[in-house]
Order: structure tokens, then C-alpha cells, then sequence
């Protein structure tokens, strides 16, 4: 962390804000993370890093870094769309990057801003053909945090990629909360509403909770069923009970953006990052490698191909 | 809305409710009000998961979290019996502290602000299987739920034993209702009322717990409004055990039906409503005038 | 008379921020006698109880009991050393039943800890037996009247084997025949060797049945008396320090048109039970019509219903000819209704408000005090400087919080104001409960004065020798009916006492003060 | 009140508040920081510019709607949890009142908002009012339901129904310019106060110290307040009055939940011109504390409101600034309340010890009446 305005050697400052839940959620926030700190390992640079308190903190913030001469300033979360756009214009010296940025249809932003969107509706396919495929009862589950659009493109992603795999399968949907609180920070809640599913003949469950997720993990754990993680790597946590997790690589594109910085080639706009560049995709490790059998992949893979090439089209509603 | 399942998450769902409820009954009955049951939940279940982190135990989870409520409602008892302030600005101000510290806590030891890692849990309580299939029989029957759920059915009974059958309920109840006349009796108000307050921490902090081990993780802020809720049901159930409990059973109920019905035709945010609506309806339609203890409120 | 001392008190000293409530207070008690203490309302009588029992710890001075040191200063080491108090305002739990409140703090244990509710039962039939106290160890005290609220108090203090029984103004609430009890058992517990302090203003109780007297003044004791050779003009003198006019005179009443009229007026409790049933009453301009009756027979339901603050099931009440049936308070009001309530910190005050505002309680809504909805602080305060200076309030400041009063100058406070503005009609609930000769003397007067200056007033109160000298007619209330009316001043104590209990046994209560007003119980609590 | 009594009541928060740094400074010392750094960052933040100075003001607006929100029910005896909800369903009316009437010319459009923001919250918390005074249900319990249900509604129908078209952030469209509350940034620039012009502090302020006045003049001024404070304080004298206490109670809620709608003045026409689910993140209830802090009297909103809004704002610059997290700011700002309490009861105790010893000598015995 950084105090004093201007960099002492000449580093690069990058500033990072994040969102609800903050550092530790071993989800969406630790991956931005991730990438800034591996930025700082290749690239040296200085950064600072906090999580606003409330609505307007989302500004006020952003302004402060900027004044406080980062270089660089990383929004965590949609919610930064609007502060970014306003703020960006009022510093054009400094570069802001916003992930998961949500522009307005036909919006161009300025050079300084790069807005970094995910498709995680493709990932979400992936991890819904492998729910399918691996589905023994023909039902699977879906949790996600709070009724927002941003959900329902993992939620639709997700039953279109199990109905690819099996048109069969049903999908249980359900959301844990109204308020930030309840919908991503409830575990208690997210178990009890997994539970509930599990009990009803579902034996996979995709999550896109935040720690509300936890319980859902923890769920399947308790009953030996599965559940699918979302953002990060989340197989470790219940090896053998996390079939596999949509992982949205917001480390790789913080880290672009970093070193684009840092190489002097950073340019504002519109960024998608989709399967295709590996933006989004599902993992697979030593935790779940044994849940996954060749055949799985293997469908898994050429759906994964057919979207790239588009043959696939995946919804986002 | 029937099926086992739905009960199941019901009774679970419940539990850190009917906890939290109970601790704010003894509390009331003695004449506190107790609105910090939000911060003695959340301080139990921070608790109860440090001393499961560095444990490996989660039975020192639950003491921890049980002492933990008990030492921030003793800030309450002080404040507010002590000093005589205002005893629903001390539970606001404990409800922030605890918000507060919690988050702060689990930055310091996690270098997280959201969650702590997952700990162990609680290992569900069964028969040995080699005792054949009368053992499978009641496993299947009971062993679904947390060990804690079958402890606070027992609390709720206790309770009641405590309240209505013992001299000390007798002397809680009267400190609620007429201090002075307790007073003139030769027994210590502020002894009763430091009793019941601290009660109400050790209950919150037990349910507090139970949320955390349950789910074998600190999560910041997981009270999400149960000790609201608790505090709800207590009134609900007029400051009885076992109205309380009922109380807590159908809030639980409504929750878990609310989630068993999610998915259907109507929009998610208003099934999510129903608890809340259903309270209201129940409030005016059924239960009416609740009387709470005469010198609730009253610093003595 | 015993030698022995049960109490010596010496130089006992209690300061208060707001009084010097005991300076330097020697008290002697003999074991065996009946001590009274009387004084005026703040003269100190119930700190130097309070002291004595260990709920106040004085200032100075020291507390012998049989000649040793008293030692500690709880309540609980006061009850080791057997003392019980009778509090003014009863200390029972109302939730609780008559057997928990007996033995709550000493309970008896069954087992390992459960508490023994049929030993504790057991035990109170056995006391009230054994002293006549007819009670019933399961009722609930919020069902019992005042009367019996008394007996548990003693039986409570019996149970914890006191032999000094302190009590603090016990027959303040009760009717004629009530006292008359009261006292057959304070004999008897004095022949059977038990010491007994009682604390009174009523100078009749304290010669018919004390057999010492301590009179205090301003916190000091103004003398020490044998009953036997006092009188009560004597008492009062050293209670006040001049004479006292213990009767007031009154003129013939000079009658007008009727202002109060009520027909076939019945209302209906909370159980649906009736607590009035076709009540007929009139009361004329310029007379005083005196209600009569056990606490709890309906006249405090009868107020509620003549002010507008409880439904009536049937019948009719107009004020100056005009219907006020189940008209809210506020319209009953503004026809020139008065009423002083019979519980002044209950209903009568706004404790946290200033004298100032409470004086305009129930016409703040009126010119001057306010116009389009806007208070006019400069008349309140006129208004209040008024009345203050006019009625001798104290403290002579508006804007001191009327919690902050003394309890006489609360009732005057409320006197003032309802006698302001001259209503048609006063309805005065126990208008001189709880407070001093002087207060007393006070209220009596200034109703007098009102109704010769042709007001219609209608008194209610338990205390019979104020209904009997200021009544022009007496109406007596019982089970929420009038059975019975006479002509001031042509009946006696007895005459009425018998009306009063229906004819039943001298505690009977009507069947309508198990559900009356919740007010109406507390009333007798609160002071 | 003596003089002391008066200074205690004005000392006694400060000193809580010197304590509550105090402890403050030893857990900040435990985990290895400098306090006086830390301490010097938060006050830079909250104090070091006019901009600074800015964002306190703009921080401490909603919380003063907020908190008198509770202070005015607390007064007529209720207690009002609901302020979530009511501020949730003010800013919801306001919005969508700013998004159809975009017709209007400022003048008529502004103050039409305005109202709108006040009815929201006043209808919201005339539910829980009615209850009460219809059915005797406790406000408390009411109140908090209420909060959920709202969340719930507005977020529905942010998301489904008035969601920004192709937005994916449950927001709704921008209101109406003409409804925009102009930011003070310009004007105070004009009298030689350079407030930054990306300040966001904007002339809901101004509506802010309006409605603290109000609530004062209400209380004190009108019949309605006196009926008001008379329920509050003794409902059985009310009564006997001739004070319709049912219908007190509805209009005293009405008027909390009034204030509390207000904060859409600041959320909605003042900052962020739109309706953001759950922007809230729990204001209601920091007006709970603001409220009890400020002794429930509409001036204590206010000063308990800056206090907020200074350690809200100094919190943003310690969390960004330093390794220390924002968290130790609620933990400040929870002991500032738990002391300014029980130094309140202290000095009030020291006081009245103090008048006794003053008055020393008994009070006059009830005097005879002269009418005697
Ligand atoms: N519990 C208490 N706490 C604080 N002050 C009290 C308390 N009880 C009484 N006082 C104060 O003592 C003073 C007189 O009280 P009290 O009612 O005992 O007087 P009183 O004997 O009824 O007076 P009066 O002779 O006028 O009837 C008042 O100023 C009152 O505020
Ligand atoms: N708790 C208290 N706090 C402050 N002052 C008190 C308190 N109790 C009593 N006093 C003061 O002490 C004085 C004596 O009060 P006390 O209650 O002993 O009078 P009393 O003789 O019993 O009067 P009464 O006939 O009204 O019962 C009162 O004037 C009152 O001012
Ligand atoms: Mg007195
Ligand atoms: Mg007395």
C-alpha cells in the first residue's frame, strides 16, 4: 500500500476498488486480485486497494486515487459502470478499467477507460453440459444470489449448455435474497435452499451466490452430492463434492490490463472476454478429475469449439 | 409444501431463530430489551469459528461461541443496568460493535473482509451402524439434522422448566414486572437482570454458532437480520418459550416454503415475501395485543 | 407494655437532591406496641421506613433492633432480623398468583431446584387461616381487589416471620369496613407479641388504634405522644404547626337547571360482562352529588363513560341538555366538562412536560392556546404564571417538569387547571387521595367554592368522611348498579358502609371489578 | 438545569467521543499501526479540503432524514426500525414520479419530487401506524417486515419492469433533468467557496437543515406536535385530554416515514439521478443510531448526523490510505455511542449529586393555602 501521491521509483500505481464482499471472498474479488498481485510480481508496481462502504464511496474513491496520481484505476464489479464513466472524463490522464463494465447500447467510452466484459453465459454452457452429462436423475439445480440480469446470463448459459447435453433434464432455479445481504452473503441460507433441492431429486448444483455459494458447496458436502463453483477455482473446497467451477478469469484480464499499462499500450474501450480467449472456462484439476470422465470432456470440448466457431449461440437471459 | 424436505429446512432454518429468541425472552422477562441479538449472533458465530480454526473442534466452536455472546451482552448488562442508559441504544450500539469487530477480526486473522476459511463441522449424531437396521431406522429419522438443532428443542423445553418451574424464573419474571417489589424481597435486581441478559448472550451466542458450524464458515455480516427476526418471534410467541418457539417454527416454515415454492410462476422477490407478509397477517388476524413485561424498558 | 426496645433509631439522616427527606430522626419502638407516625405528605414518614428496612441507606445515624446493631443495609438483611414492610404502593407482581407473591425470594424448593408451588400454596392457606385472612393462594393478584392486595402484603411479610411489621399508609385505598378488618388483625398480631409501626395521615385510625405516636414534621420528629393522651386537634397542630380547620362549613345548596343527566346508562367490560347496568343520575347547578362505593363496583367505569373515554352499551348522558353519548373525549370537553381523574400521574399529567404545558392539557387545542394549529407559548405561559400564583403551585416556575412536583402539588397542579375557565360540570375522581390535611383543605374548599359559584359536580371517592361533608346528595355504587341515595348529611358512616358492600360481608366485591378499567386498579398503586 | 448540568449535556458527548479515539487509538496500536497516522488520515479525509468538507456534509444528509425519522416516531412513543424501507419506497415514488412528469418545468417539477419522496416513505410507514393504532401490533415488528417487503417490491420492479433499456445493472433510467437537484458546488463557489464541481453535494443539504427545523417546529410549535410528545410521553392522559391517540399515531408515523422518504431528495434528485437496487445499504438503520445519539431531538440529529458523517468519510480515506480497514470505523463509531450513553448517565448523576448538595436544605412542606 501507498500513501504519499507520486510513486517514489518511477513505478507504476495502480489503485484497485472492489466489490460488495472484498478481498477474501475466494470468489469474484479474489480473482481481480490474484491478477493485480501477480502484476505486482512481474511488473513491480505499487498498488493500494479498498472496498467502499457504501454507494457513493464507489466515486468518491475513484476520485480520491486519481488525485492521489494512480495510474491505473480498477473497478471490481458492474456497479462501478456509471462512476467510472463519469470520473474517466474528469481525469484523462489516468487509465480506468472497469470489469464487468455495462455499457450503455451504442456507448463509446473514452480513450481512458476500458470496459472489461465477460462471457460467462459461455461458461456457464460448459459447466451446464457437464451437469447434464453427469446427471444421474435428470435433474439439476441452479442458485443464484439475487434476481439480477447479471445472474440470469449464468443461469441462462447454464440450462441451455444441459440441455444441449441432455434436452431431458430439468432445472431447478431458485435465489437466495432481495437484499445484498441475503442473496450473497447468507450460507446459511444457500445450504438450506441446496438442501432443499438435493432432497428433491437434484444432484448437481451450479451456484452464482457469492458466499451464500459457500453453502451451497458445503450442501452437497453434507449430503455427497454436487455442486458446481463459480468465478474462482472452487473444487478445492469440497474435493469430490465440487464437480467442477465456471471459473471467469478476471485475474488474466486485470493482469492484461496491468501490463498493457505498464508496456505503454493501453487502450480505453469495449473489451468481451468469452471462451474464446479464455476469458471464461471451467476447471478441472486434481480435486475433480476423477468426477469427469473422457466421454464428458470430450462433449464438453466440442461444445466449447461450436461456440467459439458460433455454431452454438448461448443466451443470456 | 408438505414434504419432508421443506420440513427439514424448516426446523433448520429455525434453529439459530428459536435460539436467538429464547436468549431474548430471559433477557425481557428480567425487564432488558434486548434488540442486540443481531450482534450476539453474528459475535457467536465469528466465535465459534476462530476457536474451530485453531481447534480442529467444533464442540470448542460452540463453547466459544456461547462465551462470546456471553461477553458482549455483558457490555449490554453493563451499559444498561449499571449505568441505566437507554437500553435500546446500548443494543444498537452493540449490533454496530459487533458488526464492526467481527469484520475487523476476520481482516486480522484472515486478511479477509468477507469470510473466513471453511473449518470442520459438526459431525452428525447416529447410532453405529453395526447396531443393525433399528440403528439404520433411527439414523435415517434423525441423523439429517445438526446435533445443535436437537439442543435447542431441548433449550426450548429447559426454558419453560427454567421460567415457569423454578425460583429463579419466578424471581426473572417478578424483576420484569415489578423490580421494586423484587427489590424489597431481598433479591438483587440488577442480579436478576445481569442473569437474564447474560442468558440472552449465551443463547444468541449457542444459535450464532449453530449459523456458522452449520455451514462450517464465518461469512461477514451471516446474521443477514435473524436476531430481527428473533426478536419478532419472541414477541410473537408473548414472551413465552414455547410461543416463541412456535413462532420461530413458523417463520422458519414460511422460509422454507418460500424457498420449496421459488422457481414456479410468480416472481422470485415475492415468493421471497411471503414470510414477511404472513407475519403481518398472523399478527393482526390471530394473536392481537401482546403484553410485554411491566417494566421492560425501565432502568432500575 | 414490654421494657424492651424492638427499634431505636438515632439520629438518623436521609438527604435527597431535591430535600433533607430525614434530619436526624430518633425513633423508639417497643416490642409488642402498636407505633404509629403520622405527618403531612413529604414530611419524611416513608424514608425512615425505607431506612429501617434497608431499602435506603441514610446518610447518619444508627439502627438498633432489640438492642443490636442492625448489620448490612439490604432489605434481605433487614427481613433476617425480622422486620417486614407493608410498602405504600403494594410491591406485588401482578402477573403473579397470590402463593408466588408470598414467597417469591423465599421459595421453597421441591428437588433438586424446582420451585414448590403446593408447598407454597400449603403454606399460605395455613397463614391466612391462622390470622383470619381469608385468601385464595391461586388467584392472580391483578383479579384481587385492594383489600385483599393488603392481606397478601401482611401474609407475605407473616411468611417471612417478621416480628416487626411495618406498615406504610395501609388504609389509604380501603373502605370503612376494610380499616375495621385491618385492625381486628393488627390486634391480634400485637397479642400474639409481634411489634407493629403504622404509618397514616387519618388522625381517627391513629387514636382508635395506636398505642404510641411519632409525629414528624419537615423531616424532623415534631413530638412523640401516648395515644391515650392526645387529641386530634392536638395531633394536627404538631403535624402542621398551626391549627387546622378539620371540618369545612357549607352553605345551602342553591340548585339550578340539571347539567348532568344520565338514563338507563349500562356499559360493557372487556369480558362482555356488564360493569354499569342502568345507571339513572342527575346532577343539578350548584349542588354536589357524592358517589359512594367499593373501589371496583363501576364508578370508575362510570367517569370513563360520563368523560368519553369508554363506550356505553346503552342509555344516555347529555351535559346542559346537549347528548354526549359515546362522544369522544374531546367534544365532552368542550361542552364544559371538567374532571380530575383518580389517578393523577395515570391519566391527569404528562409527566415529562412542564407545569406550563400540563396546564393547558385538554384546551391546548383552543383559543388562546393555539390557533390554526399553531400553539400560542406566550398565552400558555401567561395562563400558566396564572394559576400558578392563583393556586400557590410549587415550584413557582412553568417551566419546571411536572415529574419534578411533589405529589400534593401534582394534584393541585391538576386542580388548578380543571378548575379554570369555569366548567358546567366537574366530575372529581378521589380529588384529595394521597394527599395531606392542608392539600386537603384545599381541594374541599375550592369545590365548595364552585359549586356556590353554580358549577355541577359530581364526586367520586372511597373516602367516606369527604363524600359525607361535601355532598349535597350521595348516590352509592355497587356491581355497577345504584342501589341506593340519600340526602347529604342525613346518614351515617354505617348506614352507607352497609349499602355499600350490597349487604353482603364487608369485603365482598361487585362482580364488575375483575375486568374493570385497566387503569382503574393501578390507580391504587401509583400514588 | 444548572449551568453544570447544561455544560455536562454538552461536554458529555464530546468527552465520549475523545474516549471512544482513545480506545479506538489502543486497538489500532495492537495490531501494530501508528494511531496518530491513522488518526491524522481520518481527519484529512473528513477536514483536510473544502472538498473534504463536502463530502461530510454529503455524507451526513441522508443520515439526518434518517435520524429524524426515528427521533420524530420516538417522540410519540413509537419506535420506527422501518426507516430502510420507507426511504427505499420514497425514493422509488420519486423516481418513478421523475421519470413521467419529465414534461414539467423545474419549478414545479422540483418541489412535485420532493412531495413525491415524503408521501413514499409516509405511506410506507403509515402501514405499521395503522396496525398499531387499528390492531395494537407492535410497530417493531411491523416496521422491520416492512423493510423486507419494500426491498423486495422495488427491487422487482426495478429489475423487470423500469430497468435502464440494455442495462444489465438493476437501475432505472435518469429522471427528468428538471427534477435534478443542482449541486452546491456552483453557488458556493460564487460566495468564494471552492467547493470542487465534482463534489456531490447538492441542495438536498439545504432541504436536510429545512427538515431538522421542521421536525423542531412540529414538535414545539404546533398543536400537533404537543399531541404528539403527549402520546409519546403518557397515551392515558392523551386520551383524557381529549386527544385522538389513534390518530396521532398514524400522522406521527406518517411524518417519520415522511423524513425518511426525504433521502431521496439527496439519492435520487440530488447524486445519482436514478433508482439503484439496494442502494441503501442500511441508512435506516444507522438513523436508529443517529437518532439515539442525538437524544432524539432534532438538533442532537443533526449533530449526531456530522459526527457520522465525518467518521464515514475519513473512513473512506483511512480504508484507501492504509492497511487499516474501514471496519475500525464502525467499531469507533459503535463505542462512541455505547460512551456518549453512559456519559450521559454519569454527568446527569454528578449533576443531580451536585443540585442536592446546592438545595442542601428541605423543600417548603406543602404550605397551608392561603384560601384556608
Ligand atoms: N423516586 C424519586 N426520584 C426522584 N425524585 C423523587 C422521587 N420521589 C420523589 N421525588 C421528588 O421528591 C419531591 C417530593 O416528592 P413526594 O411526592 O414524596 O412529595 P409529597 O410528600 O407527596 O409532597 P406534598 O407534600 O406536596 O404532597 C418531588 O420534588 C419529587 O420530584
Ligand atoms: N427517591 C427519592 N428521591 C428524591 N427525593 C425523595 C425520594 N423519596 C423521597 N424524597 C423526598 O423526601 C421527602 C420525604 O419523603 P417521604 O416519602 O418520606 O414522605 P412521606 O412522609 O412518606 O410523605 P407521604 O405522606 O406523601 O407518603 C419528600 O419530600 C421527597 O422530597
Ligand atoms: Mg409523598
Ligand atoms: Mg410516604
Amino acid at each position: 500500500s501507498a500513501e504519499q501521491p507520486g510513486s517514489v521509483d518511477g513505478a507504476l500505481r495502480v489503485g484497485m476498488v472492489f466489490d460488495v464482499g472484498g478481498k477474501g471472498d475466494k470468489s469474484f474479488n479474489d480473482s481481480a486480485y490474484r491478477g493485480l498481485l501477480h502484476a505486482a510480481d512481474q511488473f513491480g508496481v505499487e498498488h493500494t486497494e479498498f472496498e467502499p462502504g457504501q454507494d457513493a464511496d464507489r466515486e468518491t474513491g475513484l476520485r480520491k486515487l486519481a488525485q492521489a496520481q494512480y495510474d491505473i484505476i480498477i473497478g471490481v464489479g458492474f456497479l462501478f459502470s456509471d462512476a467510472m464513466r463519469k470520473v474517466a472524463v474528469d481525469y484523462p490522464d489516468v487509465k480506468f478499467a472497469c470489469i464487468d463494465f455495462d455499457p450503455r447500447p451504442g456507448e463509446t467510452l473514452p480513450d481512458n477507460l476500458a470496459g472489461l466484459k465477460f462471457r460467462e453465459e459461455e461458461g456457464s454452457f460448459l459447466v451446464g453440459v457437464i451437469a447434464g452429462l453427469f446427471s444421474k436423475t435428470g435433474r439439476i439445480g441452479f442458485i443464484g444470489g439475487m434476481d439480477i440480469p447479471l445472474i440470469h446470463k449464468f443461469e441462462a448459459g447454464y440450462i441451455a449448455g444441459a440441455k444441449y447435453a441432455n434436452p431431458a433434464v430439468s432445472v431447478t432455479v431458485a435465489y437466495a435474497g432481495a437484499t445484498p445481504q441475503q442473496a450473497f452473503a447468507d450460507p446459511a441460507k444457500g445450504k438450506e435452499l441446496a438442501l432443499l433441492q438435493y432432497g428433491r431429486g437434484v444432484d448437481v448444483i451450479y451456484h452464482a451466490a457469492g458466499s451464500t455459494g459457500n453453502g451451497v458447496i458445503e450442501a452437497a458436502r453434507e449430503v455427497n452430492r454436487q455442486a458446481i463453483g463459480v468465478d474462482s477455482n472452487q473444487n478445492y473446497m469440497a474435493p469430490g463434492n465440487v464437480l467442477t467451477s465456471m471459473v471467469k478469469r478476471v485475474d488474466n484480464a486485470v493482469f492484461k490490463t496491468v501490463q498493457s499499462a505498464v508496456e505503454g499500450n493501453f487502450s480505453g474501450g469495449l473489451r468481451e472476454f468469452g471462451l474464446a480467449d479464455d476469458g471464461v472456462g471451467y476447471a478441472v484439476d486434481e480435486y475433480n478429475e476423477d468426477l469427469l470422465t473422457e466421454e464428458m470432456l470430450s462433449v464438453v470440448e466440442d461444445a466449447r469449439q461450436a461456440i467459439v466457431e458460433g455454431t452454438i449461440s448461448v443466451p443470456t437471459e | 409444501m408438505f414434504e419432508l424436505a421443506v420440513l427439514d429446512s424448516a426446523l433448520r432454518m429455525a434453529t439459530p431463530l428459536i435460539l436467538a429468541s429464547l436468549g431474548g425472552l430471559f433477557s425481557e422477562r428480567s425487564g432488558v430489551v434486548n434488540i442486540a441479538l443481531e450482534g450476539i449472533l453474528l459475535t457467536g458465530a465469528f466465535a465459534s469459528i476462530v476457536a474451530t480454526y485453531y481447534t480442529g473442534n467444533p464442540w470448542a466452536g460452540v463453547f466459544a461461541g456461547v462465551f462470546a455472546g456471553i461477553l458482549i451482552s455483558l457490555i449490554h448488562a453493563i451499559v444498561s443496568i449499571v449505568f441505566k442508559a437507554d437500553q435500546i441504544v446500548s443494543g444498537v450500539a452493540i449490533n454496530l460493535l459487533a458488526m464492526g469487530l467481527t469484520q475487523f477480526l476476520t481482516w486480522i486473522i484472515w486478511g479477509s473482509s468477507a469470510n473466513s476459511p471453511p473449518v470442520q463441522g459438526m459431525a452428525h449424531w447416529s447410532l453405529p451402524e453395526t447396531w443393525g437396521p433399528v440403528a439404520r431406522g433411527v439414523n435415517t429419522v434423525i441423523g439429517h439434522y445438526p446435533p445443535l438443532v436437537y439442543v435447542a428443542l431441548a433449550l426450548v423445553a429447559v426454558s419453560h422448566v427454567v421460567l415457569f418451574r423454578t425460583p429463579f424464573g419466578l424471581r426473572l419474571r417478578a424483576t420484569g414486572e415489578h423490580p421494586e417489589a423484587v427489590d424489597t424481597l431481598g433479591v438483587s435486581v440488577h442480579a436478576m437482570r445481569f442473569a437474564g441478559v447474560l442468558m440472552s448472550g449465551a443463547f444468541a451466542g449457542l444459535g450464532g454458532a449453530f449459523l456458522a458450524l452449520n455451514t462450517h464458515q464465518f461469512v461477514k455480516n451471516m446474521s443477514a437480520g435473524r436476531g430481527f427476526i428473533a426478536l419478532a418471534a419472541m414477541i410473537f410467541g408473548k414472551w413465552n418459550p414455547v410461543g416463541a418457539f412456535a413462532a420461530c417454527l413458523l417463520f422458519g416454515y414460511a422460509e422454507a416454503v418460500q424457498m420449496g415454492l421459488q422457481g414456479q410462476a410468480v416472481p422470485t422477490q415475492f415468493v421471497q415475501m411471503i414470510p414477511y407478509v404472513l407475519t403481518m397477517v398472523a399478527l393482526v388476524g390471530v394473536i392481537g395485543r401482546a403484553r410485554p413485561p411491566a417494566a421492560i424498558g425501565k432502568p432500575y | 407494655m414490654s421494657e424492651r426496645h424492638a427499634v431505636q433509631m438515632r439520629g438518623i439522616t436521609k438527604r435527597y437532591p431535591r430535600a433533607l427527606a430525614n434530619d436526624r430522626v430518633d425513633l423508639d419502638v417497643e416490642e409488642g406496641e402498636i407505633h404509629a407516625i403520622v405527618g403531612e405528605n413529604g414530611a419524611g414518614k416513608s424514608t425512615i421506613m425505607k431506612v429501617l428496612y434497608g431499602l435506603t441507606p441514610p446518610d447518619g445515624g444508627e439502627i438498633l433492633l432489640w438492642g443490636r446493631e442492625l448489620s448490612g443495609h439490604r432489605p434481605a438483611d433487614a427481613i433476617r432480623e425480622g422486620v417486614g414492610m407493608v410498602h405504600q404502593h403494594f410491591m406485588l407482581v401482578d402477573t403473579l398468583t397470590v402463593a408466588e407473591n408470598v414467597v417469591l425470594g423465599a421459595e421453597p424448593v421441591r428437588g433438586c431446584c424446582l420451585f414448590d408451588a403446593a408447598a407454597s400454596r400449603e403454606r399460605v392457606r395455613q397463614l391466612s387461616s391462622e390470622y383470619g385472612l381469608s385468601l385464595d393462594p391461586d388467584e392472580l393478584i391483578e383479579n384481587l381487589s385492594v383489600g385483599l392486595e393488603q392481606r397478601v402484603e401482611i401474609v407475605k411479610v407473616l411468611y417471612r416471620g417478621a416480628k416487626i411489621l411495618i406498615l406504610d399508609e395501609p388504609t389509604g385505598v380501603l373502605t370503612p369496613q376494610e380499616v375495621r378488618e385491618l385492625f381486628v388483625i393488627l390486634r391480634a398480631l400485637r397479642d400474639a407479641g409481634r411489634t407493629i409501626i403504622f404509618i397514616t395521615h387519618k388522625l381517627e385510625e391513629v387514636l382508635e388504634l395506636a398505642d404510641r405516636i411519632t409525629v414528624m414534621r419537615d423531616g424532623r420528629v415534631a413530638g412523640v405522644v401516648s395515644a391515650a393522651a392526645t387529641t386530634k386537634e392536638e395531633l394536627a397542630r404538631i403535624m402542621v404547626g398551626r391549627d387546622v380547620l378539620l371540618r369545612v362549613t357549607k352553605e345551602q345548596a342553591r340548585l339550578g337547571e340539571p347539567v348532568l343527566q344520565v338514563s338507563r346508562l349500562s356499559a360493557v367490560g372487556r369480558k362482555g360482562s356488564h360493569v354499569l347496568e342502568g345507571i339513572d343520575l342527575e346532577v343539578r347547578s350548584g349542588e354536589v352529588l357524592g358517589v359512594a362505593g367499593v373501589q371496583g363496583n363501576g364508578q370508575t367505569e362510570l367517569v370513563e363513560v360520563i368523560t368519553g373515554l369508554r363506550k356505553a352499551s346503552a342509555g344516555s348522558v347529555t351535559v346542559s341538555g346537549r347528548e354526549t353519548t359515546n362522544r369522544s373525549p374531546r367534544q365532552v370537553r368542550d361542552l364544559g366538562v371538567a374532571h380530575i381523574p383518580e389517578d393523577r400521574q395515570a391519566r391527569g399529567l404528562v409527566l415529562g412536560f412542564t407545569m406550563a404545558e400540563n396546564l393547558v392539557l385538554g384546551r391546548h387545542h383552543r383559543e388562546p392556546f393555539s390557533s390554526r394549529g399553531l400553539l400560542s407559548l406566550g398565552d400558555i405561559r401567561t395562563h400558566a404564571e396564572r394559576l400558578i400564583e392563583e393556586h400557590d403551585l410549587r415550584p413557582r416556575d412553568p417551566d419546571v417538569d411536572a415529574g419534578h412536583l411533589s405529589g400534593g402539588n401534582q394534584q393541585k397542579l391538576i386542580v388548578a387547571r380543571e378548575f379554570d375557565g369555569g366548567p358546567a360540570l366537574l366530575v372529581a375522581s378521589q380529588p384529595t387521595r394521597g394527599v395531606d390535611i392542608g392539600a386537603i383543605e384545599f381541594v374541599h374548599t375550592s369545590l365548595l367554592k364552585m359549586r356556590d359559584q353554580g358549577a355541577a359536580i359530581l364526586l367520586i371517592s372511597a373516602e367516606l368522611t369527604e363524600i359525607m361533608t361535601l355532598s349535597d346528595r350521595i348516590a352509592v355504587m355497587y356491581g355497577g348498579k345504584i342501589v341506593a341515595e340519600f340526602e347529604g348529611g342525613r346518614v351515617g358512616e354505617e348506614e352507607l358502609g352497609v349499602a355499600m358492600t350490597g349487604g353482603a360481608g364487608p369485603t365482598a366485591r361487585g362482580s364488575v371489578s375483575s375486568d374493570g378499567a385497566p387503569g382503574s386498579r393501578h390507580a391504587t398503586g401509583a400514588r | 438545569m444548572n449551568r453544570f448540568a447544561r455544560l455536562s449535556q454538552l461536554l458529555s458527548p464530546l468527552v465520549a467521543v475523545a474516549a471512544a479515539f482513545l480506545v479506538g487509538g489502543l486497538v489500532v496500536t495492537a495490531i501494530g499501526e501508528n494511531p496518530f497516522r491513522i488518526y491524522a488520515i481520518l481527519f484529512r479525509g473528513a477536514f483536510g479540503s473544502i472538498d473534504a468538507i463536502g463530502l461530510v456534509l454529503f455524507n451526513a444528509v441522508p443520515l439526518i432524514f434518517a435520524g429524524l425519522a426515528v427521533a420524530f416516531a420516538f417522540r410519540a412513543g413509537l419506535f420506527n426500525i422501518g426507516g430502510e424501507g420507507q426511504l427505499y419506497v420514497g425514493a422509488f415514488v420519486c423516481t418513478l414520479a421523475g421519470l413521467a412528469l419529465g414534461g414539467l418545468p423545474a419549478v414545479l417539477l422540483i418541489p412535485l419530487l420532493i412531495l413525491a419522496s415524503a408521501a413514499g416513505g409516509a405511506v410506507w410507514a403509515a402501514v405499521p401506524g395503522l396496525l398499531k393504532a387499528r390492531f395494537g401490533v407492535h410497530e417493531v415488528i411491523n416496521t422491520i417486515m416492512m423493510n423486507f417487503i419494500a426491498v423486495g417490491l422495488t427491487s422487482y420492479f426495478i429489475i423487470n419492469m423500469l430497468r435502464e433499456p440494455g442495462q444489465m445493472t438493476p437501475q432505472t433510467s435518469e429522471i427528468a433533468l428538471a427534477g435534478h437537484l443542482p449541486r452546491l458546488a456552483g453557488p458556493l463557489s460564487r460566495i468564494g467557496i471552492p467547493l470542487p464541481q465534482a463534489n456531490p453535494l447538492n441542495f438536498s443539504l439545504v432541504l436536510a437543515l429545512a427538515a431538522v427545523w421542521l421536525a423542531w417546529y412540529i414538535l414545539y410549535r404546533t398543536n400537533l406536535g404537543y399531541e404528539i410528545r403527549a402520546v409519546g410521553m403518557n397515551s392515558q392522559a392523551a386520551e383524557y385530554a381529549g386527544i385522538n391517540v389513534r390518530r396521532t399515531i398514524v400522522l406521527a408515523m406518517l411524518l417519520s416515514g415522511a423524513f425518511a422518504g426525504l433521502v431521496a431528495t439527496n439519492e435520487v434528485m440530488g447524486f445519482r439521478h436514478r433508482f439503484l437496487d439496494n442502494f441503501s445499504s442500511g441508512l435506516g438503520f444507522m438513523g436508529i443510531a443517529v437518532a439515539l445519539l442525538g437524544k432524539n431531538t432534532p438538533l442532537g440529529v443533526l449533530l449526531a448526523a456530522l459526527l457520522f458523517g465525518v467518521l464515514n468519510t475519513g473512513a473512506l480515506e483511512v480504508d484507501i490510505f492504509t492497511d487499516v480497514p474501514r471496519e475500525l470505523i464502525l467499531v469507533l463509531q459503535a463505542i462512541t455511542i455505547i460512551l456518549v450513553v453512559v456519559g450521559n448517565e454519569v454527568f446527569a448523576r454528578r449533576a443531580a449529586a451536585r443540585e442536592g448538595r446546592a438545595a442542601g436544605v428541605p423543600l417548603p412542606a406543602t404550605e397551608p393555602s392561603r384560601e384556608a
